[in-house]
């Protein structure tokens, strides 16, 4: 094969795989168009904004990689479970479970050098968002109690626990005898991601930090999980079909727990990076943090793969980031949800698209005549 | 825009072709997650800015932070515009304001709500921030004069949305003005730990009324709506919060007793018109009684006249510095009524 | 001791009533094979459009019709999507909440040019219907319970009733179960698949509708943003806690609306815990309920499978 | 005599494939027509488009000589069509009276409520009217395979049909069911039915029917009276060669037993005891069959030997190993191989590639898995070698397992299993659902086994197959070992008898235990 064929096919396959994804976007952003027309605002200006704040430079694009690092997380923390058909909707309660824990590790271990106490932070954080996760993981495994039911209570078993560590327990009024606060005692500087900022002048204003490596990371932790390693094999074959992979001699049990584990395990986790990474505390809050609802989201635009998963956080995170663009245009905020909800009804119905290269297969095969199946079968004999 | 928040309009029209000294400025006002519609000080503040930018000139912009991590790039993104003023509203974007603040000294802050000392030095930590706090104590101490006077049934209830300390400078000032005036009423205390669900509120509150109280004040935003709910349904008194809230919610002003006042639109007005003139200055403006930025206000003309004469004999014995109001719980402990 | 209880017992029974309506609908769904995520943005739309109506027009009643309407046409586009379209039962879901906020947020600013809430209505369903009006005058119970029951309340226990037996009674309600369980079956004995599917997901809708407007039209009389925050959730794991029955169902949310209730007023009670831990009351009592009685609970077969009709 | 059904030049295409190639087919008036061809042949395409499900591609359909278009099956019914569907179309948590008057429910208040008990009149009416006997309040999930079957044919017949197609209904059936399926079929023949009968089994085809259609590859080899034909060349029409129907078992003398059950009590999923005291052994080289109809506790004797259900008490050993304590995977590792019953459920993921398949159950050990690592290349190398040892027809290991064909998938499993030369191979229903051709394959593998010196379990409801595999027979009846016999002195008719509930009863009594639960 020559190179301009190779350039072709790839530009081809390219096409194949990017094709529902774009036309999805594109959609979106017309409804999104006429949504901003009917406000009384200008759509171009709306969209040039839009990029302007996630692309229009570096500082910006660093801007759009803050905003991915906690989906991309909770997004691949969501996949994990439902590919080992586990619908876990208690990622909001897993990452705060990892925020408090950070908080936690934070203060009593923050005699510590960086290096040492950020690792052990991370470690705590993960225990943690595994832990609380594994409740509706052994729920589920030992008693079939169904995740969903025990992972939305779960959710807000966490937010209140939260408040009242918040407000009871790790509060600088108590710690340090200041005045009360509707949030915890804030991370010491050793305690805290570094800011790419602060490293490469280049990211100039934007608050991205070493965290969207280790979300990165996470996404190869999960390929590499996922489809190379042998519990990762167990977990698929458990997801697709529990009684084949019982028989294969995998533990259903054990498959729930570990599923429910490791994805309580990367939400934590993300939940820890976003604490150390731009709030330094945890606030008192009435509600949950949505980055576990955004993750379900993400995790199922991005197709339960991780690649696809990076892409679709990033697209997350240029819209929401873009949106602050768009506010400062004056353009209501809530255009974006729904920009986001309509490309997500797009990707939800791909289906269109592939009965219409079904039907056009079809009639390729009714033109040429394909010779059965069985026909190969008889030369084989 | 913000609402019927009662930013009085701009009565001074500006003569034809006269340059407004903020043309070309940009103030940009960012809320906390409450965003605006929280018919609380988002909202106030906003009315306040609209209002000074009516008169000045300069342009308005605004950005609503969807979580908590949106505070710091929302600032960010509002310093490219280089604006005039930044206002950054709510406790909770204090310590986001008083870093972006510290990096860019060139840029004058103001954060509502906040002092800007997160070190806990008693000192504000930036010179480029201008603090604007509220004495919601001394405001919720006259409305608690009011229920205390009100009620037949000596049960009073107080609905806070969550308990931050801030949301208990409401609650501890209340109960110092109740008791104050009626040692013998009860107060019954709870947490929707929420600001929104307005239907918890109305339970809150109906709760209350059957077991008997018969004034309620509130200080926890969208949850107070179910208040007023309950109120009108069964005919108690409620006590509304921040703004005047028989004007906000008139379909309820017949059982609003009163509300207690938050001037929070002044008090950005006055920020933003100094930014705009120039002669901004860092500083912890403190918004009490005695500077009118805390008040009772009354738009369902529901209060006596004897009442109101108790409020104001209240009020001016605080002005006066006879008695400190109370802000904390231990403070409402210590609190013994003064005479005056 | 009753004039205690009593309160407790109606404070429970509204806070109920949206779930109640919700978890209905997402029985009906879920019973012929559509998995139903949406129920919190159907509930979103309901609560919004009953206000919007009842605002406009003056009447309650047009508003609970545009509720089951709006909820309807969300539901709608759940059913294009994932009975016609054969797309992801989950991810429709999900978007709809998206969409759900947003639309109504978006609206919210365009027809009331302000942020966060509409206006109250003055003629909410909150008062006993005048047909009722003598359970008021009952002794003891009648102040104590009944006067602060809502019209809601009536219904959702007979929607519970018409459910059941639309579902386990009438021939449609056969096909409903045989199009959850195996729809092949049902299509090969000339049941529609695809219209008994469409149809349940309307009824959701409807229902999830009702739903919203019994929290705003028949409770708290004004919309806001975030009110409905997680009830349809809620109602989802009452769905799952009930069996997938509506009288499971409606026992589910009863169990949560008395746990709330106590969560609510636990310090009035004279229960001195942290709020935080009345708060969490409903939820961790869940969860120990789920240990503590009730065995597995089994879904519908084909539930959340799409069927392609024919040619599969 | 007149057609009742007329199908002309009726194709079908898939993507990939042309299912029907110019069909013709007629059915007469009161005839047992059989279809006939080997797995993918089309049968079931061609079914389904009389029946509505598919429509064809190009090509007509007569019916009582009027051309018609069956858009879906509601069409097909109102023309007399029934079908009974390969995989049966019952639905499991409902009633026998449920399941049949789906669709056709008999209502009162206008509509407004199903008339159960009319409902259950009319289903016991039918069901006496033609002999059909069944309990019309009973679950479906709490009945043998052959009842449900019964069900599924009084389906057809409760809508009035004329025309019933039948596809592979013996394929789960016990001779004693087969032959009265035989009677029953009959009898609907005679009284004016006409019937269209699927299989692969010559037998069958001879005992049945009137006339034959043979298929291959999507068209039509011929149609023929049955007498007319000898069942050699119905099987070469069928597989396009001559097959050897016979298998080729040498006389072998056993070694030691190295595997046994003793005493084993094992539930079933609703709590009841399923197997009751079960005890036997097998020594090396020795195929055992245990024979028996569907439900006799086979299904969960082989779950809780492979550790897929716990044991209520006894033991099972293999080579002295106490297996009865030990999970699945200890239990594989102990050496057992497995071909499971289900192979949807139990035996492939059906959404993994069919390399992935190919080292299930070993998947974790060298050299497919190394510190955890899956060994991508090692696995595809395995299933190559595998596909084109065991002649697995796919395109590549690629593919989804649930793409193949059943006999396919079939082969895919067995080679999976046989690769782990196992101490004790336990195969249930290995052959169900497979063509002649692919039965011999089968056949051969696990004489293959035997000859390898390996333990046998053979797990079968078919006879012929019971007869010509096993050394030993073991037939069980209601979780009972009824007796044990050497296959070379057992006759069909005994085994027939045994299976049907012990020694000294009549084959018919049969009727009365699987109608027995009230
Ligand atoms: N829905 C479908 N989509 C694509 N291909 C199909 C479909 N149904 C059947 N086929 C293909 O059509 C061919 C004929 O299948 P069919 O089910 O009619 O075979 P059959 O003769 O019934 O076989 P068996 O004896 O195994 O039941 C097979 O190759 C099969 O793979
Ligand atoms: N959508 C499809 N695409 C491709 N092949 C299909 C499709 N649906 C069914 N088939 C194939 O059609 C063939 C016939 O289907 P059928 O359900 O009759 O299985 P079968 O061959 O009889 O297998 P089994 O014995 O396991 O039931 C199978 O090979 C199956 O894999
Ligand atoms: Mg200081
Ligand atoms: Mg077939």
């Amino acid at each position: 094969m020559n190179d301009g064929n190779k350039l072709k096919k790839i530009t081809k396959d390219l096409w194949l795989i990017l094709r529902f994804p774009l036309i999805s976007i594109a959609a979106g952003f017309f409804i999104g168009a006429v949504l901003i027309l009917i406000a009384g605002k200008n759509p171009l200006i709306a969209y040039i904004a839009l990029f302007q704040g996630s692309f229009g430079g570096v500082d910006k694009i660093g801007e759009t990689l803050f905003k991915m690092t906690p989906i991309l997380m909770t997004g691949l923390s969501f996949s994990i479970a439902f590919r080992t058909g586990l619908f876990n909707i208690g990622g909001e309660g897993q990452f705060l479970a990892g925020a408090i824990t950070a908080i936690i590790a934070g203060w009593y271990f923050q005699s510590l050098p960086h290096l040492l106490l950020v690792i052990i932070m991370f470690i705590l954080a993960i225990l943690a968002g595994a832990a609380w996760a594994s409740i509706a993981g052994v729920l589920k495994a030992k008693m079939g109690i169904h995740e969903v039911i025990t992972t939305i209570m779960l959710n807000y078993t966490a937010l209140y626990l939260v408040n009242y560590i918040v407000r009871a327990v790790m509060n600088p009024q108590i710690l340090l005898g200041t005045k009360a606060e509707a949030h915890t005692v804030s991370l010491p500087d050793a305690a805290r991601l570094t800011k790419l900022k602060d490293v490469f002048e280049i990211f100039g204003r934007s608050s991205v930090h070493t965290g969207i490596f280790i979300a990165v990371g996470c996404a190869v932790f999960m390929y590499i999980l996922l489809f190379r390693t042998t519990l990762g094999y167990e977990l698929r074959s458990g997801g697709l079909s529990p009684d084949a992979a019982e028989y294969g001699g995998v533990k259903k049990s054990r498959n729930i727990i570990m599923a429910m584990g490791i994805s309580g395990a990367v939400a934590g986790l993300a939940g820890a990076v976003n604490v150390m990474g731009i709030t330094y505390y945890v606030a008192q809050s009435s509600t949950t943090p949505g980055y576990g609802f955004d993750g379900i989201a993400v995790g199922l635009v991005g197709g339960l793969h991780p690649i696809g998963i990076i892409a679709s956080s990033f697209l997350f995170g240029i819209l929401s980031n873009g949106a602050r663009k768009m506010q400062l245009e004056g353009i209501p905020k809530e255009v974006i949800a729904i920009i986001q909800g309509v490309i997500i009804v797009f990707i939800a119905s791909q289906y269109i698209i592939k009965i219409i290269y079904k039907k056009r297969k079809e009639n390729e095969i009714k033109k040429e005549k394909i010779i059965p199946e069985k026909s190969k079968e008889e030369e084989v004999r | 825009g913000g609402g019927e928040t009662p930013a009085t309009e701009g009565e001074e029209g500006q003569a034809e072709g006269e340059a407004l000294p903020g043309e070309g400025k940009v103030v940009t006002m960012i809320t906390d997650t409450g965003g605006l519609g929280d018919k609380s000080f988002n909202d106030l503040a906003y009315a306040g800015l609209e209002k000074a930018s009516e008169e000045l000139g300069f342009e308005l912009k605004i950005l609503q932070s969807a979580t908590e991590d949106d505070y710091a790039p929302n600032i960010q993104t509002a310093l490219e515009d280089n604006p005039a003023l930044i206002v950054c509203v709510g406790f909770m974007m204090e310590q986001a304001t008083v870093d972006a603040a510290a990096e860019n000294p060139d840029i004058n802050f103001a954060i509502v709500d906040g002092v800007g000392d997160m070190d806990g030095d008693g000192q504000q930590d930036v010179d480029n921030l201008l603090g604007l706090k509220f004495k919601e104590n001394e405001g919720s101490f006259l409305v608690g004069v009011a229920a205390g006077l009100t009620t037949e049934t000596d049960k009073i209830g107080y609905i806070g949305g969550m308990e931050f300390p801030t949301i208990i400078v409401f609650e501890s000032g209340f109960i110092a003005g109740v008791k104050s005036v009626n040692p013998d009423a009860e107060v019954y205390v709870e947490y929707a730990d929420s600001f929104g669900d307005i239907a918890k509120g109305k339970e809150i509150a109906t709760a209350q009324y059957n077991k008997g109280a018969d004034v309620i004040y509130h200080a926890a935003g969208g949850v107070g709506l179910g208040l007023f709910q309950a109120a009108t349904e069964n005919d108690f008194w409620a006590i509304g919060v921040d703004a005047d809230q028989a004007l906000t919610s008139p379909e309820n002003a017949d059982n609003i007793l009163c509300s207690m006042l938050k001037r929070v639109d002044t008090a950005t007005y006055t920020a933003a018109r100094s930014a705009v003139e120039g002669t901004f200055e860092g500083q912890v403006q403190t918004f009490g009684l005695a500077e009118d930025g805390i008040g009772v206000g009354d738009g369902g003309e529901n209060l006596t006249e004897e009442l109101n004469g108790e409020i104001e004999k209240w009020k001016a014995a605080i002005i006066e510095g006879q008695f400190t109001v109370p802000a904390t719980r231990e403070e409402v402990e210590a609190f013994e009524v003064p005479e005056i | 001791m009753w004039i205690v209880i009593l309160p407790i017992l109606a404070s429970a029974l509204r806070l109920a009533t949206p779930l109640i309506f919700s978890a209905l609908g997402g029985t009906f769904s879920e019973r012929s094979g559509v998995v139903n995520i949406a129920l919190e943005g159907i509930m979103v739309m309901g609560a919004f459009f009953s206000i919007l109506f009842a605002d406009f027009t003056g009447s309650p009643w047009i508003g609970v019709m545009a509720a089951i309407l709006a909820g309807m046409l969300t539901a709608l586009l759940l059913g294009v999507v994932s009975i016609h379209l054969q797309g992801n039962q989950v991810v429709m879901g999900t978007a709809i909440n998206i969409l759900a906020v947003g639309l109504t947020s978006y609206l919210l600013q365009i027809i009331y040019k302000r942020f966060g809430q509409t206006d109250a209505i003055t003629n909410a369903l909150t008062n006993n219907p005048t047909i009722l009006a003598f359970l008021e005058k009952l002794p003891v119970v009648g102040k104590a319970f009944f006067s602060g029951l809502t019209p809601f309340v009536y219904l959702a226990f007979f929607a519970v009733g018409l459910s059941y037996y639309v579902l386990f009674r009438t021939p449609f309600g056969l096909r409903v179960r045989a199009v959850g369980e195996h729809p092949k079956a049902a299509d090969t004995v000339g049941v529609n698949v695809y219209k008994i599917r469409y149809i349940c997901v309307l009824i959701s809708g409807a229902l999830a509708g009702i739903a919203g407007a019994s929290l705003t039209v028949g409770y708290t009389a004004i919309f806001r943003e975030h009110m409905v925050s997680g009830k349809g959730f809620i109602a989802l794991a009452a769905m799952v806690f009930g069996k997938w029955h509506p009288v499971g169902a409606l026992l589910a949310c009863l169990f949560f609306g008395l746990a709330e209730a106590l969560s609510i007023q636990g310090s009035m009670l004279g229960i001195k815990i942290p709020t935080e831990f009345m708060h969490m009351l409903p939820y961790v009592a869940t969860i120990l309920a789920l240990i503590g009685v009730v065995g597995k609970a089994v879904a519908p077969a084909a539930d959340g499978e799409p069927y392609e009709k024919g040619e599969n | 005599m007149p057609c009742v059904v007329e199908m002309n030049n009726i194709s079908k295409v898939f993507p990939g494939i042309i299912a029907n190639d110019k069909v013709n087919f007629q059915l007469k008036k009161g005839e047992i027509h059989v279809l006939l061809g080997e797995n993918g042949a089309g049968k079931t395409t061609l079914m389904n488009i009389l029946y509505g499900l598919y429509q064809p591609t190009s090509g007509e359909i007569y019916i009582g000589g009027k051309e018609v278009i069956i858009k879906d099956p509601n069409v097909a019914i109102q023309h007399g069509i029934g079908m009974v569907h390969q995989h049966f179309m019952l639905i499991k948590p409902f009633t026998v009276a449920e399941n049949i008057i789906l669709g056709n429910e008999p209502v009162m208040h206008n509509g407004m409520k199903l008339d159960m008990k009319k409902a259950i009149k009319n289903v016991e009416n039918i069901s006496n009217d033609f002999g059909l006997k069944v309990d019309p309040m009973a679950k479906i999930q709490d009945l043998s395979v052959g009842i449900q079957q019964r069900v599924e044919i009084l389906k057809a017949l409760y809508r009035g049909a004329d025309i019933l197609i039948l596809d592979e209904p013996t394929a789960v059936l016990t001779p004693q069911e087969i032959e009265e399926l035989g009677i029953i079929i009959r009898k609907l023949a005679d009284e004016g039915k006409s019937i269209i009968l699927i299989t692969h089994k010559l037998k069958e085809v001879m005992s049945m029917s009137d006339r034959v259609t043979v298929i291959r590859r999507g068209k039509i080899i011929d149609t023929i009276d049955t007498k007319a034909i000898k069942t050699d060349d119905l099987a070469e029409m069928m597989v396009g060669r001559k097959v050897k129907m016979e298998v080729d078992k040498q006389e072998k003398t056993p070694g030691e037993v190295i595997f046994s059950v003793e005493k084993l009590k094992v539930r079933d999923n609703r709590g009841l005891e399923a197997v009751k005291d079960v005890s036997f052994n097998v020594r090396a080289g020795e195929v055992l069959a245990v024979a028996g109809v569907d439900g006799n506790g086979q299904t969960e004797l082989v779950e809780a030997i492979t550790g897929l259900r716990d044991i209520e008490s006894g033991q099972v050993q293999l080579d002295g190993l106490d297996l009865s304590k030990l999970s699945t995977k200890e239990i594989i590792e102990s050496g057992v191989g497995h071909i499971p019953e289900d192979r949807h459920r139990r035996g492939l993921v059906l959404g993994n590639s069919l390399a992935e398949n190919m080292i299930l159950g070993y998947h974790y050990t060298e050299p497919f898995s190394k510190n955890g690592f899956m060994k991508y290349d090692k696995i595809h190398e395995h299933a190559q070698v595998l596909i084109k040892e065991y002649d697995v027809r796919t395109p590549d290991e690629n593919v989804k397992a649930g793409s193949l064909s059943g006999g396919n998938q079939q082969k895919a499993i067995i080679a999976r299993e046989m690769y782990k030369n196992p101490r004790l191979l336990i195969a249930a229903q290995p052959t169900r659902g497979l063509d002649v051709g692919a039965i011999e394959f089968v056949h051969k593998k696990i004489i293959e086994s035997r000859d390898n010196n390996q333990a046998v379990l053979l797990v079968s409801l078919e006879l012929d197959e019971v007869m010509s595999l096993a050394d030993r027979i073991a037939v069980i009846y209601d979780g009972r070992i009824v007796d044990t016999i050497d296959a070379k002195k057992a006759t069909e008719k005994q085994l027939g008898i045994l299976m049907a509930g012990g020694k000294h009863k009549e084959t018919r009594d049969m009727n009365s235990e699987v109608m027995g639960h009230e």
